[in-house]
């Protein structure tokens, strides 16, 4: 779960970290508001949950009433890589002289969090680490113990920062850490942090990954995933709704399986047989009628999708429970809206089959056939 | 022979009170798999599933002497019921349980590198030897006695590939399900090592998924030391990066690393053939085993 | 430092362990108001810095107004133990069935924490220990980790605590060890957590000791500690002022001395040859001529001392810093007021030996002459 | 032939711009130490005492290649400062500092049970071998190179011990002060072991004091593991129960453990003399030494 930028901002300027004055809008009278108050020069930042903002538009720094309502007026309400915009945060511009780069991640090669420290902040850090992995500094944290103060000294030491600034960029990541480790962070970064010329440093931007498996633990970040929601795919959010790992492709060939790797793996059939998958879809380990029903909702609503794919292996998932939702699901239509080709196998996969109301669906033995035949009907309909 | 459990394992179900916990416990027993005892705070000194409960692992290892935890236990808990299990006397632990913090399982791996207890999982189907026991909620049908080793990151591709296998007469020694999360205990490498070491592996199998580089550094450790002949698949070539297919641990990241190509080449390259599709890989095994 | 039951209580309550009501009094009035509102019966309760108050006449049990009047009377000004009682605590009475032990301390042995629990509450745990020591279930803590929830659990059941409470008493004791580690605890303990009829459990007694060498991060104890003092001895009081390492103990001849091996050695040899150890004394390493003098004046303060032993063994301390500090606090007497024997040796001895004023002292060349002179100084008062 | 420390030994010090360090700095290197770096905070870039200082322990190690960390930091930091030494590859550890937090401790503790670098400390004097270098605070000129090893929870009892020793013209291999912390990294089995294993170290001095059960193991380890003769001396005999001595360890505790009794009647049922005063402890050395 990824916080927007300015509640990110909120968390950290809560636990201590230094970020530029900043106000949050969703019109252009807000904005300008906003810009007043905080006083020119301001930047004016697209709140979605993309990378690459400024390239695409998303971020526009103004020094006057004239091109803050410009910057406004053509952010507020733009779409930005498929996100649209509602709401954006106007922050006061710092001079800086350097832009830093700091960060928390989990390494789950070593299994441990690790810290990075860059000189070469306010870049894509990835492509840094891909061409200079030297110009990040790396330190792995022992969770047990958490980071111990000499760990923060060292990355920042390493990475080569100004003996000027290097107490408070260690006192920044120190904090960032603890960040990461009470609130659940998956990832937790601030690129840049700015140094301006009296040597204070600024977080400029801040990113925030909450652990998903661990927002139980986390009300109030929890709070804040219902505030961010809103700007993402429709049918993502239907997915939440219904509680499916749920993931939209381009493709037109509907996905339902059970189990992540199966699924995937059902994907990889439809591409290998010259197909396109149009999502990725697990109904879990038992899911009963009801669950399966849902499924097939979500695969309808997709306007792409031209067939659909219904690959089971039962191992707690039984079925006749399959069966009864595929029944159930279908049913209730005219006329099914695309073909479903069924294929079960596993536990109850007789049961199941002597259910399944074949009138409604194609039945196929093999995931190999199943998959096949699915996307010769996503061919058909593209065809007609 | 097999590897991890057979016959002789005793078993305590941590959790074994709740839904998940008793169903499997008793598909276990059915399966033939020795459930000495159970163990979930509070309910001490009851039973169920026919054998007696604990209020702590330690106690059931006393009582029953237990050598191997099986955990149902909620993701909330689950970290802890973990460290318990790591914390007693026993031979392996092997945790069910899908959806357990990231930071639990990261404070988990650092005990793992101090105990002798073996992790497998979390978020994986467990493990079986056919016709002795199984470990977790594998279907057991779909298993047959034979000779080929199969390890992989998720529950019901290991099925579709078993179940390839067993259509043409081939059976399993051992199957182990190590589990789709970013943390695991026991990885590729430590099941290849188990494996090669079994006089009656002929051949394994080795499912994985995108994400992470356990592929890879399964493929150096097979081109380096393993001579059991080994056909892999890889799920998740189509999958697009930063998205989370399903389990936690399988995503490309934003940066392009974890992808299928990197470890379907990593494979390729330690001399292991990698199947389009899961009848392939029965193909290349039954081509190992002549 | 140990905090008094009603700071303890007060630190415990905060965390959400359920203590009993209570006020704090200093006279009768207070006593029976506090009585009056919490309602009897009730227990008024000498708030030292000493164990077994209640055998002392420190705890008295009442019902009425009279009872409250006179038990107020009897405790508060009496002298327990020799510590002058000023305040009182009143505290609702908990009608109990059980008396349970949860305790969290350092076993310095496996350097690591370890959890107590035993069913044997309400006695002097220490006298448990020792006649049935499996009545006490211990669980090491691995400090990197804390404390897993299943090993406050894994006490709780070992110690054989009824079912029905065996949740609550874990989640005392984990909230116990949490406060410890939080606040640098030595020891934290409750004896007895009462078990009520209800099966509540409720802290009857609080003890928290904690770590002076962790009081710089603890500020918000430093000041309870300030709080708690006054009740205290007044040699010891100046100690604190002065900083010093310092015991008083019962004999006459007076022990300053650098380093605890040494100063404790000094002790044992003025005990080794007839002599009695008035105090300990360790005026640290690297002392200047002015804490020499103030040790001095700790020593001729105290109306016991009949002849101070000046010992003083050079690593970092400089022989000629000591005989600098020795002549200043001399040199102020007319007469100085008890024979004061100094021996120097190590860093520097040759020119503290020159520098010494030897009119105002006795020199000795050894540690055991030394000892031995101050001994017979002190018996020559003595027989006067 | 020595133990720990010999001319050879390259030293950072930890804390090398503060008055003490500074300080001890220039006393061990006028008596051979040989000091390679200081290891300062914000301070790297300068010079302190005549040798380069760094940021962090790890850039001395690096670039001098220092093996032996000597900490003068203050209480508040010194948990942190012996967390990096211990982190970085060094052979030896020595934490002067007095008062760290007991908790603090208890966590270097464990790291010290995951890493080969041995610590000694904290709150302690530090070692030294005779005629050629010394690590921590010691006074050099009372030492006289010799045959006797000693090892000390006390650092003036040491210095006294040590005087009465080189009075008699009887000198020492090398002289361990261990600290009067109750939680420490060498104890006195790891010394004597470190002594028994020595060639040149024909007898042993063990200075212990009231707190704990160090000695009470030492006495066992002795009767069990070590040739090398023993003489014993126990500081504290007459301190009540209760009362920290000075030393946050030498405590006896108010159940009784701990006591002056107890451990010399465990280090007489090991055969080892025990004197009442420091001159008895160099009369039973003179004795062993023949």
């Amino acid at each position: 779960m990824k916080l927007h930028e300015y509640q990110a901002k909120q968390v950290f300027a809560d636990a201590g970290i230094p970020t530029p004055e900043s106000q949050l809008a969703s019109d252009v009278d807000g904005v300008l508001t906003a810009a007043q108050e905080i006083g020119y020069p301001v930047a004016v930042k697209a709140q979605v949950q993309v990378g690459g903002r400024g390239k695409a538009g998303g971020i526009e720094l103004v020094d006057t009433d004239e091109e803050a309502r410009e910057a406004a007026e053509s952010i507020i309400g733009m779409d930005l890589k498929g996100y649209h915009v509602d709401q954006v945060l106007v922050e006061g511009a710092v001079d800086f002289v350097d832009e830093l780069y700091v960060g928390i991640t989990m390494d789950r090669g070593e299994g441990k969090p690790v810290a990075m420290v860059s000189t070469k902040g306010g870049v894509n850090i990835e492509e840094v680490a891909e061409e200079d992995p030297d110009a990040i500094a790396r330190e792995h944290i022992d969770p047990s113990f958490g980071m111990h103060p000499y760990q923060a000294r060292k990355a920042v030491y390493d990475a080569g920062v100004d003996p000027a600034v290097a107490r408070d960029v260690s006192s920044v990541l120190t904090t960032l850490y603890q960040l990461w480790d009470d609130r659940d962070g998956a990832d937790a970064e601030i690129n840049p942090l700015m140094v301006t010329a009296d040597d204070e440093v600024i977080a400029a931007d801040a990113v925030m990954n909450i652990d998903e498996d661990a927002l139980f633990r986390q009300p109030e970040l929890a709070e804040m995933e219902a505030e961010a929601a809103g700007s993402g795919d429709d049918l993502e959010q239907k997915a939440d709704e219904y509680n499916f790992d749920y993931v939209r492709l381009e493709g037109n060939t509907g996905i339902i399986g059970n189990g992540a790797g199966l699924v995937m793996t059902t994907l990889d059939l439809v591409d290998h047989y010259g197909g396109e998958p149009a999502n990725f879809l697990d109904v879990g380990g038992g899911a009963k009628a009801e669950r399966i029903a849902n499924a097939l909702d979500m695969v309808f609503s997709d306007d792409n999708v031209d067939s659909v794919v219904f690959n089971i292996f039962g191992g707690i998932t039984r079925g006749d429970e399959v069966a009864r939702g595929i029944n159930e699901a279908l049913e209730q239509f005219d006329e099914i809206p695309k073909p479903v080709v069924v294929r079960l196998a596993g536990t109850n996969w007789e049961e199941g089959m002597e259910i399944l109301n074949e009138d409604l669906v194609t039945v196929e033995q093999t995931l190999e056939d199943a998959v096949q035949r699915a996307v010769e009907y996503a061919e058909e309909v593209n065809d007609q | 022979m097999s590897v991890l459990v057979d016959d002789d394992t005793r078993v305590v179900v941590q959790g074994i009170t709740g839904g998940e916990g008793k169903f499997h416990a008793e598909q276990m027993m059915e399966y033939g798999t020795n459930i000495v005892a159970g163990a979930v705070p509070g309910k001490g000194g009851q039973e169920a599933a026919g054998v007696p409960v604990y209020d702590t692992v330690h106690e059931a290892v006393e009582e029953e002497n237990a050598d191997t935890s099986v955990i149902f236990v909620p993701p909330a808990f689950a970290g802890d019921a973990v460290f318990e299990a790591l914390d007693t006397d026993l031979d392996l632990a092997v945790a069910i349980t899908e959806g357990i913090p990231t930071q639990d399982m990261a404070r988990v791996n650092k005990r793992l590198s101090e105990t002798d207890t073996r992790l497998i999982g979390p978020n994986c189907p467990g493990l079986i030897t056919p016709g002795e026991a199984k470990l977790g909620i594998l279907p057991g049908n779909i298993f047959a006695e034979g000779n080929v080793g199969l390890v992989s990151r998720s529950g019901t591709l290991t099925y579709q590939v078993v179940d390839n296998l067993t259509n043409r007469g081939i059976g399993q020694t051992t199957a182990i399900g190590i589990g789709g999360d970013p943390i695991i205990g026991t990885d590729f490498v430590d099941a290849l090592e188990l494996f090669e070491n079994d006089d009656e592996t002929e051949a394994i199998v080795m499912c994985g998924e995108i994400g992470g580089e356990d592929e890879e550094e399964a493929a150096a450790f097979i081109d380096d030391y393993v001579d059991t002949p080994v056909a892999g698949f890889i799920a998740g070539r189509t999958a697009p990066p930063g998205k989370r297919m399903g389990h936690a641990g399988a995503i490309v990241s934003g940066s392009g690393t974890g992808t299928a190509e990197s470890k379907i080449s990593a494979l390729n390259d330690a001399g292991v053939p990698v199947g389009d599709t899961p009848e392939e890989v029965a193909d290349h095994i039954e081509e190992f085993l002549g």
